[in-house]
């Protein structure tokens, strides 16, 4: 007699194992291609190009910055841009970003400027966040939404906007990256659940640097792939070398068509290196060989874009020296502009806690004003 | 003007407000045709359909956590905790995001959103279906946290916080759901937040309370005035969190005597920081020490809960020490 | 070029995925074989027949104290017996079981006696808890920890003690149980994920019985079944009739054995089905429909693995009708000692908060005391 | 004696009961290799391998909840949080198990686990960087909680945790980690959990203080005295649950003036619960209100946290209050 319980077979699953265990190319280390290429213009492959090169530089001057102080910290994106570059480049103007705190190249592709970044970085009077937390970016204006430093503690965040626009009707996707590590997280766990279960328009890209500070991220997991997460949840799991900007940009554009189809969300799991420390107050060296790091550092996805796009005819190494060359003053004259800039006043402390402020903030606001004064007064700084 | 429960008052509330605005949807673990365990989302989903009132998987971290983000994107959820005991899992959405969305955004988003679910003890609930915990909620900035008494409040409550610009934490007393029932009216009307209810006027001593303790205050101002004479002022605070501080310094500015009476475990339940910032502001109204008289600071029991949480003997005890200071 | 990042296929997973979507059987609802059974004395199997009959008899009768009062509140096991007493039949002695709240067939199976589950269940004088928490059972004499209300908090507890067991160097295996709906809570995916990482001693029985309260399985999650979760922590996992004794009871021993030799953690999904309310305070009839539940009632786990016995010789009718009879009038017996025992002193309150009562809690015991003195003079009860 | 700092204080105490005791064992983010981020456990993965020093996946539930279970089977785990602000995610474990496995096993099972972790600001570490979340576990009943102002409380402290029956929540403000150098006894020797230190004798005012703020507290006691003559009293908690209650009352017996002085937000900050313990019990001792200088009301700010904090003027405002009253 057969049972009341269904049995089911792999082909029941809904769900390609393979695309979860393999991994997605397009073209190869030496820019040969070995998939298929993403049917857009010379001018869009030219464009993220442009975005991987002005992270670069930008990630190259925030480094600077925190190094004489002027930065809090930073957390390097060096060897990374081609999955924030990818990804981010499959988005649409109204769709939404929750992005981590290594995504220089998705910031820029979405539309911040890299003087918002800077002023961001150091927290000076025009930081559009107004002093409340370093080394994060967004801005509601290109729908970037500010992380929060609990790593993954966005992606449910991502999921209610995926699932309050489906609710709303609109045709909006949301896009959420995050690094291997976020996904042990309970939020990782909640968040790929919910969008299983309410098919939200949503796609999940995890940066896999292959580390969490020193957690390697085999002993992160003991799952073989963390695309195949996905079958955790129903959710299709898609697994992509993330130093191949194309492959990136292509599974990622496959995703969030699927997802503004109603076809549901994906989760990309995108193979990168940390080539640099967690972050500047990070040291490698404790941790890791420097043959690995040198081994990975060779796969830098900047330099095999650009072979691809010159043996396409796309790109001279002259144009690439005026790439380079032209962004370099670019972002070093806006280095220097908001190297400049005022502090913020010390009432930030007490802006957007609540609509309006309560009364316990207002006499608190009066205590500040009160110890300002009285420390003028002793002629004392404590800052 | 039809009398009501709680529970009928706080559906109410969310039927009106949903008919009034289509962004408001409830989340939450059973809400939809099992009418929540208290069936306080009763025949929501007939009539808004499962879009807008979502059962959602066992995960309080990710009812919240999803809430959160569907409040930034321009919904208004009201996200229902099944017993504000199992809100821990949702802590650091609580503490990381829905607090801070506005501060760490500098302005940009905000996450306007209702977390309702029932709380404190008196029906045998045990350890995790009792709990008092508003103090975790009200130590965190950015947070309003609401506890309504009786059927009126709850309604008028509900709808100042859907209403509201900033998240609410809202504790129903669960023991209160179906004992209390009273006329209310018919269709729209707000309750304030952060204004509290003089249950009963006094001029001997001030009782400070809130939740299913108003009840327990009352009993206990009607032993003492029949034994002793001592005329008793009850304040109902209603919103715990900005609580309404020029209430109980005008009563105490009558009395000189304060008493405040809560089910939260003493040790920084929120009649600490009562007790601490009128030792800190208006000491010189008082005649009497400040006494609180509390949840003992231990896991709430299942047995002897009566005894565990203020009672009529407890409260006594604590007006006769400010009355016979 | 190949990739320096590895691509997988289906054999490299180390998981079989046949086994995670399938169904293991041994009897079906008739009776009948239809699987290997499991190698254990006659002696044995009776034995599991004698703990579910057990545990039916004991729920009913804590079903009844409940109406009348004198339960707080009970979680109906009907129909889910073969799941809680085919996973504990399957530790020895020494392994600890961190189960739910809805399986008396396991606490017996690893020896609780009725009356203390009774004791428990009134939280009386003799309640081994003390008055902490109701529907809650365990005691450390037989490794039975008592779970936490809040659904799938003990998961991680159980992943911690079989990481210690591992790392003193014992042989002990730890069993958890919990529900469906315990499948999405984040304990359920860190607990998991140490599990596989650290290769921990352990056994995770999931006892899906299709509804967390009134949340049907399938709005639970879209993975196509939940022993399919495994393959996010690496961890094998296997579906089962959870209505076959044999079946759990097979697979579980398996696991154990596994676990006890070094290879790890399983996850076993047992497919059953809560033919009564969620609790004595719930109304199935809010969201389901008469006839699903009629058509699983009939696949009852004892009638099932009755008519195995009968067929197999190891029990005649009339030896069953002894064995309802006999331990209905013991548990009759116990049931009414239990009823009069008296209850437990106020002081219960403040016992075990810590190794040694805190000066606040020495204050609040006097407060305590006074006012039970006082409610005396004034002639008052409050409870 | 040798001179050391509170990391290499902390790690010692580690190493020494590590060596004493088998049953402990370290666990968390990054404290293997690494060392943990301010090396509090640099080297003992060397010294006792990677099943007594545990790196473990990005979970805080996940540590602790493990952690209390490991506990519960025999052994002795010392927990790393990276920072105390990531702690939420682990909230229900702490108040669901952790805080409650004693009582509700009916005192069967118990889990002595020390859960520490790097908290308070002062090192420009922004929101999430810099909180002292301590209210949220002193009002959790069944939990310790601790926070050292100085390398030679660090390991007497540590140690006393480690030794003792109870779950510790060991708090260490990070920017003591290497500013304070002082000599200590290089062998074994313990700080009594629930012992507070007079840091400096005075007649005039008392400050109850811990963690960092010991250090502004006794810069500004010095402003005070040479400015006006005041004598200061200042006391270090160092347990901040149980708090040393009798060192506070004896103090207030000569000085009848309490100022108290942390990080935490102010609303029930720990110094609520003091100053209403006081105005409960000790109320005639008081020659004036209880002034309490905190962190503000708000998320911990990135920029200007030292005025955020408390800090030599506001300190100073807190005790002209008292004197002038
Ligand atoms: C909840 C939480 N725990 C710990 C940390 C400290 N921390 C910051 S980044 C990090 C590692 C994150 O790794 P991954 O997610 O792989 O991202 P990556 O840094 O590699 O980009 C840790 C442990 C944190 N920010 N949040
Ligand atoms: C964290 C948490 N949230 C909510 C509840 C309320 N609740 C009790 S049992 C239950 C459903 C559990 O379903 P499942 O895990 O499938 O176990 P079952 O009751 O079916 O045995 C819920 C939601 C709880 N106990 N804990
Ligand atoms: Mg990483
Ligand atoms: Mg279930």
């Amino acid at each position: 007699m057969g049972s009341i319980f269904k049995k089911y077979s792999l082909e029941d699953l809904g769900f390609n194992v393979e695309e979860a265990l393999g991994l997605y190319r397009v073209i190869d280390e030496d820019g040969n291609v070995v998939g298929e290429e993403p049917k857009v213009s010379g001018e869009k492959l030219l464009e993220m190009y442009v975005f991987m090169v002005r992270a670069r530089i930008l990630d190259d001057w925030i480094l600077k910055l925190q190094r004489i102080g002027k930065v809090a910290i930073h957390a390097p994106n060096k060897g990374q841009e081609a999955v924030a570059v990818g990804a981010a480049s499959a988005l649409d103007k109204g769709d939404w970003l929750f992005p981590s705190y290594r995504e220089l190249g998705a910031y820029l592709v979405r539309g911040l400027s890299e003087e918002e970044i800077l002023d961001r970085a150091i927290a000076d009077a025009d930081d559009p966040l107004k002093g409340a937390e370093f080394a994060i970016y967004g801005n509601r204006e290109y729908n970037v939404v500010p992380a929060p430093v609990p790593v993954g503690s966005h992606i449910p965040l991502a999921v209610g906007a995926a699932m309050a626009a489906k609710i709303m009707g609109h045709k909006t996707v949301v896009m959420a990256i995050f690094g291997d590590g976020a996904t042990s997280r309970g939020d990782f766990h909640s968040g790929l659940n919910f969008a299983g279960v309410f098919k939200a328009p949503a796609v999940f890209v995890i940066q896999n640097n292959q580390y969490a500070i020193s957690l390697h991220v085999t002993r992160q997991t003991a799952a073989k792939t963390l695309a195949l997460k996905g079958a955790a949840y129903g959710v299709p799991g898609v697994r992509v070398d993330g130093n191949d900007v194309l492959a990136v940009f292509s599974v990622a554009s496959k995703a969030v068509e699927k997802a503004r189809n109603g076809g549901g969300p994906t989760l990309i799991e995108a193979l990168t290196y940390r080539v640099g420390p967690h972050t500047t107050a990070d040291d490698p060296g404790r941790y890791r060989s420097q043959e690995e790091a040198k081994a990975f550092e060779k796969l830098d996805p900047i330099d095999r874009y650009r072979k691809y796009l010159i043996n396409r005819g796309l790109l001279s190494d002259s144009e690439d020296k005026r790439i380079w060359g032209e962004w370099g003053l670019k972002i070093e004259d806006i280095v220097k502009k908001c190297y400049n800039k005022p502090p913020l006043p010390a009432e930030v402390i007490f802006y957007n806690v609540y609509s309006k402020p309560t009364w316990n903030l207002i006499e608190q606001m009066g205590e500040l004003r009160e110890s300002l004064k009285l420390l003028e007064e002793l002629g004392l700084e404590v800052e | 003007m039809p009398v009501v429960n709680m529970v009928q008052a706080l559906n109410s509330a969310l039927r009106e407000e949903m008919r009034r605005d289509p962004r408001i949807i409830v989340l939450g673990e059973d809400v939809g045709r099992r009418g929540g365990v208290f069936l306080v989302t009763e025949g929501l989903i007939e009539e808004f359909g499962p879009e807008r009132v979502i059962d959602t998987p066992l995960t309080e971290a990710g009812i919240v956590g999803v809430a959160t983000g569907m409040a930034m994107y321009g919904l208004k959820p009201v996200a229902e905790i099944q017993f504000i005991d199992f809100i821990y899992e949702a802590f650091d959405q609580i503490v990381t995001n829905l607090s801070k969305i506005r501060r760490r955004t500098g302005g940009m988003y905000s996450a306007p959103l209702i977390v309702r679910g029932p709380c404190c003890g008196g029906v045998k609930g045990g350890m995790f279906h009792s709990q008092s915990n508003e103090s975790y909620f009200i130590h965190t900035a950015g947070l309003i946290v609401v506890m309504p008494s009786r059927p009126y409040d709850a309604k008028g409550l509900l709808k100042a916080s859907i209403r509201g610009e900033d998240p609410v934490i809202f504790l129903e007393p669960k023991i209160l759901y179906r004992t209390v029932k009273e006329e209310i009216p018919d269709g729209d009307y707000i309750v304030p937040i952060g204004e509290s209810r003089i249950v009963k006027e006094g001029s001997d001593a001030t009782i400070v309370t809130w939740g299913a303790m108003v009840y327990q205050a009352l009993e206990t101002s009607k032993l003492v005035e029949s034994k002793h004479g001592w005329s008793i002022e009850i304040i109902d605070l209603r919103t715990l969190f900005p609580y309404d501080k020029d209430s109980i310094i005008e009563s105490l500015e009558k009395t000189g005597r304060l008493v405040i009476v809560h089910e939260a475990p003493k040790t920084l339940g929120l009649g600490a920081e009562i007790a601490a910032y009128i030792a800190e502001n208006y000491i010189e109204l008082l005649k009497a020490p400040i006494i609180r008289v509390a949840g003992f600071d231990t896991p709430f029991p299942l047995v002897h809960e009566k005894l565990y949480m203020p009672n009529i003997a407890r409260i006594y005890m604590g007006l006769s020490k400010v009355m016979s200071y």
